[in-house]
């Protein structure tokens, strides 16, 4: 009933002499190394500090990704700028390794008027369009087939681009889950899909959501590879990334990425894991956090100190500290933003129900 | 008598009923060790065990479909859908299956089952955890369609439902899933369906309303009694089979019509009221049928409570049908 | 001008529509060699090739949810749904995604496509091959639902709807496929979505009517003429966003309204055309507004023409209109 | 692109010396083999005229199996009277496998008031409690998911019942067969799927419907076994499924057989294939019709006689003539049958309707 440890073959971290290695066509540089701790650690401090936020009344809700980190940054990295990401709700680490700003991150779980989701979605339903990260919908694996979509018509346009579609454990057992594998397949579409198996689907475990020994065999039913690895070891989920997308561009057809990890916190903020699952197995997969992991990792080959470690650390405080600071101070979206954006344009039907509301709405101000 | 809440009405419902009915299953997401994301299950798992309480892989279609053929073979299943915003992968199966299986098999079979679902907005959901869908169903001849706005209700509705011969759609009012609290007799006893309630007499106006909504059409008849206008609240509890009778009845006494709901205003359940009740009443009529109701948008998050129905709109419109 | 049927009217569009734009892709089950089950899109895989015509798995989901991914992407997809009777499998893609994209990413993405689906009864379909179910789509917000009723508003709305910027369901009366023609002339030109057509002038009584419907309602207007009632029928055209000045226009001319359409009468689309006529108009009323709609049953098999809306069925409700 | 003819390990007819294996345990005996020809025949007889009565007008739809008796007949007859059978529109050998009367069938083909359904189905969609074969829907796979839970009551009513659900190649596409699959694994619910593989899903190919090499591969993403048998050999059928429904009754679970076959008809009367599919592809699976091969390997072990195979045939042909016969008698249904069975009992809105339209119905009678 509980995430097993991982029986995978690609592990990168817990073999010596990843610098010899780094000749590897793509391997990261020293300077790429850091900053993808940078990244992963960026994560873990945002995820925590909005959990708080959240227990504080600050924001209304939340869905943390502690424990998750390498599956997300790891794989992400191996992405090209104009390349696309199909994040969920708990890609934070996506979002950041892609580029998005701290300040709209923070303004979307604030629903503010510097969200650019206009605060009309629930906290951690992200959607930045300047870094290719799609917008998320929160039934669950109903942006696969969407990706799948993209994919198509990036072949359609002869582009070399490529789909990075995230999803979880759970989400194998929907419908749509089944006809985007089966689009991709046929289709052969540039797309890769990222399965963070974190062993929960709230409450169910992966070995009772599915008969299937391992996800990543699913992929067969569907004429592709599925890979499994070890998803809190960073750089394999980057190796098996890298390959995975390289072989997409190329036109070679999609594959599946299962990272075996764990959800360390809970589902949401509305969530109390207690009721479901053991301590041990939580304590147990503690022990093999994966951003600990990959900073032994950095000083064992000498890439990062002890300083440097703090100091970044402390940067990054920083930077999350201004930027929910500022965005504390941004007022809620204006009243009548609810009316927009519905259509292109306004049909008569909300323009005389926002006539009808802006009373209201003045009275209630 | 405890007082109990809405939620819990729900869980004593269904505790008692299993006690009872050895044919009930229940099946859904996190409904068993976790007890449902709203608590609804809580401590059925533990008395009722995995058989009878089954938590199940992520799959609305899986889940509906699977509770039809259980019932199709004698079972009696309350399938859960987590929020009513996650059943449209299921849409096929209840409109398809579900809703006309007796009808398709020349009543050879039939396919009785209760869906539970969470509906509606006040709990800062947005889009997706907010929604009322109601008029879907209420579309689709071969479903009932239940929804209760109080505890006694809920627990009498639902073990009318459980005990029905027909498809229901059980919608259970999230935002005052806890806010909401009476008196309820433990043990058995049953409200009936298809049946209205007459939650506030008056003569001046008439609110028709459902689920959340009700509470706020009593709270602004409270409102307008202060200022000397006297409304009458009818609750519809059911709205398939709808009580026909008593929504006639309350506008042929006022001859003023207010209707509320949560859901979007075009094509929500308020305009088959209102065409109901311009094709049998119409000669009672001192005035426009208002609907109260959520804008033509998808749910918002921010701003949810200028969304929603309020009082103040309530007032407006109770104002515009006394001046007219 | 050539005289065509409204499936030649279909694939008229389509075929040069893609001859202009490059972005316009066409997907669905047996689209491509086939040339769709009702022909809708003959010739197109010739000409256009495999990439722009795509023959898909069986997957409803995937179909929407693919198109979706493509517009968001730029393209302009046109997929196709074999039957209105099987979309719900891809209700979620629709519900979920297609209405709600542009709102719920505060319009940084949109995605404009447009559904084609052969809707209605009238070719002894039985359940799963006449329904009518446009009330599910008008009452999703974020969706303009489009129902054209002869050759020449077909391929005129058809154009007009793969140009608009938001996600279009545009349903096609099988039933008239073949039967009603009209000269339709070739190359460019368009009818614009919300828009409702006076297809009868009359004095006495309003029908308001749409899709294959409306040719019944025009077939009663010619027989009322006879006993000297003088009949207005308004083509709507579009279901949403409606044409509400149309709607109100003919209300407050003759007084008398009767509605008609396939779907089952409770939920229809009626009750919100009731529904905003007895909020907008009730003071023009000279009686009772009347649905004349499927009943509210599944789509029956050997009886559809005892099932579907007739003429002696709006006979009646003119005379009643008339008594009144 | 076209089926091709299939690699599989399970032949029966095609080696020699079927009557030394006959000792295996639930292999049929002489009168049953006998029986299973007659059924295949009188399929393959029901299905010609049926076609013909289309192409008459007499009836107004019908879905054709001539090719698929194999399929049909050899794997519904592995059950016991007190298992179920979900059937597709096409399954005319199941039924008829399993004891359903001629004039049902005929009844609900053409509509009348003898039709089990009450002429309120299209033609093709069967059902009869009777012979606990399910009511068949058009939308594809949408009973798989009901038939995983009627296996799922047998279980929990500790029954040693067994659920045949048959589906077709374009059916795996679709998001209900995942459900269905992933339920029957995780409860390991006593369900044998018959996926009959004819090829086509009228004009897709099954190469197109999935990059899958094969469909069977597809069980093993549920943690089962997918087997691949010839669907042309009654006899390999037969066995597969019997093998298949022990094991489900003995509680080990679900099994996917997936029967290569090929509807040699268009797909339905509404169809022309040859818009679609060569000539030389039919050609070649006529030459592999499955009755021909059952019927020369009857006559070669000496099981059947060319008279007595006449005499079947002549038989049958009279059986299937005055069901129609008779059926053609029979009224249409009552015209208030339209309001019934919607509920367990009638709403008002219902007999009102029934009300209103009694009057209408009476004048155009
Ligand atoms: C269609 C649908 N059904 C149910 C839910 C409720 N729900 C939210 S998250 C979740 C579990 C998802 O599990 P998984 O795919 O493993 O992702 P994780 O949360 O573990 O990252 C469920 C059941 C939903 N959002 N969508
Ligand atoms: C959900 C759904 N989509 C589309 C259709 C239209 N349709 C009817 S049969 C068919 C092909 C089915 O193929 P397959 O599963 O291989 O079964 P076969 O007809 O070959 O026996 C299609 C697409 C349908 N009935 N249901
Ligand atoms: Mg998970
Ligand atoms: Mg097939």
């Amino acid at each position: 009933m509980s995430q097993s440890r991982p029986q995978v073959k690609d592990k990168v971290l817990q073999v010596a002499g990843f610098q010899k290695e780094r000749e590897m066509k793509g391997e990261p540089s020293k300077e790429e190394l850091i900053h993808i701790y940078r990244v992963m650690l960026l994560t873990r401090l945002f995820d925590t500090k909005s959990l708080n936020m959240q227990r504080q009344g600050r924001i209304g809700f939340y869905v943390p990704c502690t424990g998750q980190e390498a599956s997300q940054v790891g794989s992400a990295f191996a992405l090209r700028r104009d390349d696309w990401t199909f994040p969920t709700y708990r890609d934070v680490g996506v979002a950041l390794i892609r580029g998005a700003s701290l300040r709209s991150l923070v303004a979307h779980l604030m629903g503010n008027s510097n969200d650019p989701m206009k605060g009309r979605q629930m906290p951690s339903h992200w959607g930045f369009r300047t870094i290719n990260f799609a917008s998320v919908a929160s039934p669950i694996a109903s942006h696969l087939p969407v990706a799948v979509g993209v994919a198509m018509a990036m072949k359609f346009k002869n582009e070399d681009k490529v789909v990075l579609a995230y999803h979880g454990d759970g989400a194998t057992s929907s419908g749509d889950f089944h006809s985007a594998y089966n689009f991709a397949g046929v289709y052969k579409a540039p797309i890769v899909f990222i399965c963070e198996n974190n062993g929960w689907a709230i409450s169910l475990p992966v070995q009772r959501q599915t008969a299937s020994p391992t996800l990543s065999q699913k992929a067969t039913a569907y004429g592709f590879e599925g890979v499994r690895v070890d998803g809190n070891d960073v750089l394999a989920v980057y190796r098996a990334t890298a390959k995975a997308v390289d072989k997409a561009r190329r036109g070679e057809g999609p594959t599946m990425i299962e990272c075996l990890t764990y959800r360390l916190g809970p589902h949401s903020t509305s969530d109390d894991p207690t009721r479901y699952r053991s301590r041990e197995e939580v304590e147990e997969w503690k022990r093999r956090d994966c951003i600990e992991i990959f900073r032994s990792f950095l000083k064992k080959e000498a890439l990062l100190s002890d300083e440097e470690d703090s100091r970044i650390r402390k940067e990054l405080e920083e930077e999350l500290n201004s930027a929910i600071a500022e965005e504390e101070q941004a007022p809620r979206p204006a009243i009548e933003s609810i009316f927009e954006d519905v259509y292109s344009s306004e049909p008569w039907n909300i323009r005389e129900q926002f006539e009808e509301a802006k009373e209201d709405f003045s009275k209630r101000m | 008598m405890p007082t109990i809440n809405l939620v819990q009405a729900v869980n004593q419902a269904l505790r008692e009923e299993m006690r009872r009915d050895e044919r009930i299953v229940i099946l859904g997401e996190d409904v068993g060790k976790d007890g449902g994301v709203f608590r609804a299950t809580e401590g059925l798992y533990e008395e009722f065990g995995e058989n009878r309480v089954i938590d199940t892989p992520l799959s609305e279609s899986g889940i509906i479909g699977t509770a039809i053929g259980m019932a199709i073979y004698g079972l009696n299943p309350v399938p859960e859908i987590q929020f009513l915003d996650f059943i449209y992968p299921a849409f096929d199966q209840i409109v398809t299956n579900l809703a006309k299986l007796r009808y398709r098999s020349g009543g050879q079979y039939s396919c009785h089952l209760v869906v539970r679902a969470p509906y509606g907005g006040g709990i800062k959901g947005g889009h997706y955890h907010s929604q009322s869908s109601e008029a879907y169903f209420c579309h689709t001849a071969g479903l009932k369609v239940v929804i209760p706005a109080t505890p006694y209700d809920t627990k009498g509705l639902l073990l009318s439902s459980i005990r029905d011969k027909d498809p229901v759609i059980f919608l259970e009012p999230k935002k005052i899933y806890r806010s909401v609290k009476e008196e309820v007799p433990e043990g058995e006893f049953t409200v009936p369906i298809g049946k209205a309630k007459l939650a506030r007499e008056g003569s001046d106006v008439s609110i028709i309303a459902y689920g959340a909504m009700l509470h706020v059409a009593l709270e602004a008849a409270e409102t307008a009694r202060k200022n000397g206008v006297d409304v009458e609240v009818l609750d519809l509890r059911t709205l398939i089979p709808l009580d026909i009778d008593a929504v006639l009845a309350t506008v042929k006494k006022t001859g003023r019509v207010i209707i509320v709901h949560e859901a979007p205003k075009t094509g929500g359940f308020g305009a088959e009221i209102a065409a109901l009740i311009s094709e049998k009443a119409i000669e009672y009529l001192k005035g426009p049928i208002i609907r109260v109701a959520g804008y033509d948008t998808p749910f918002p998050y921010t701003l949810e409570e200028f969304y929603m129905p309020s009082v103040p709109r309530i007032m407006k419109a109770i104002d515009k049908l006394m001046q007219y």
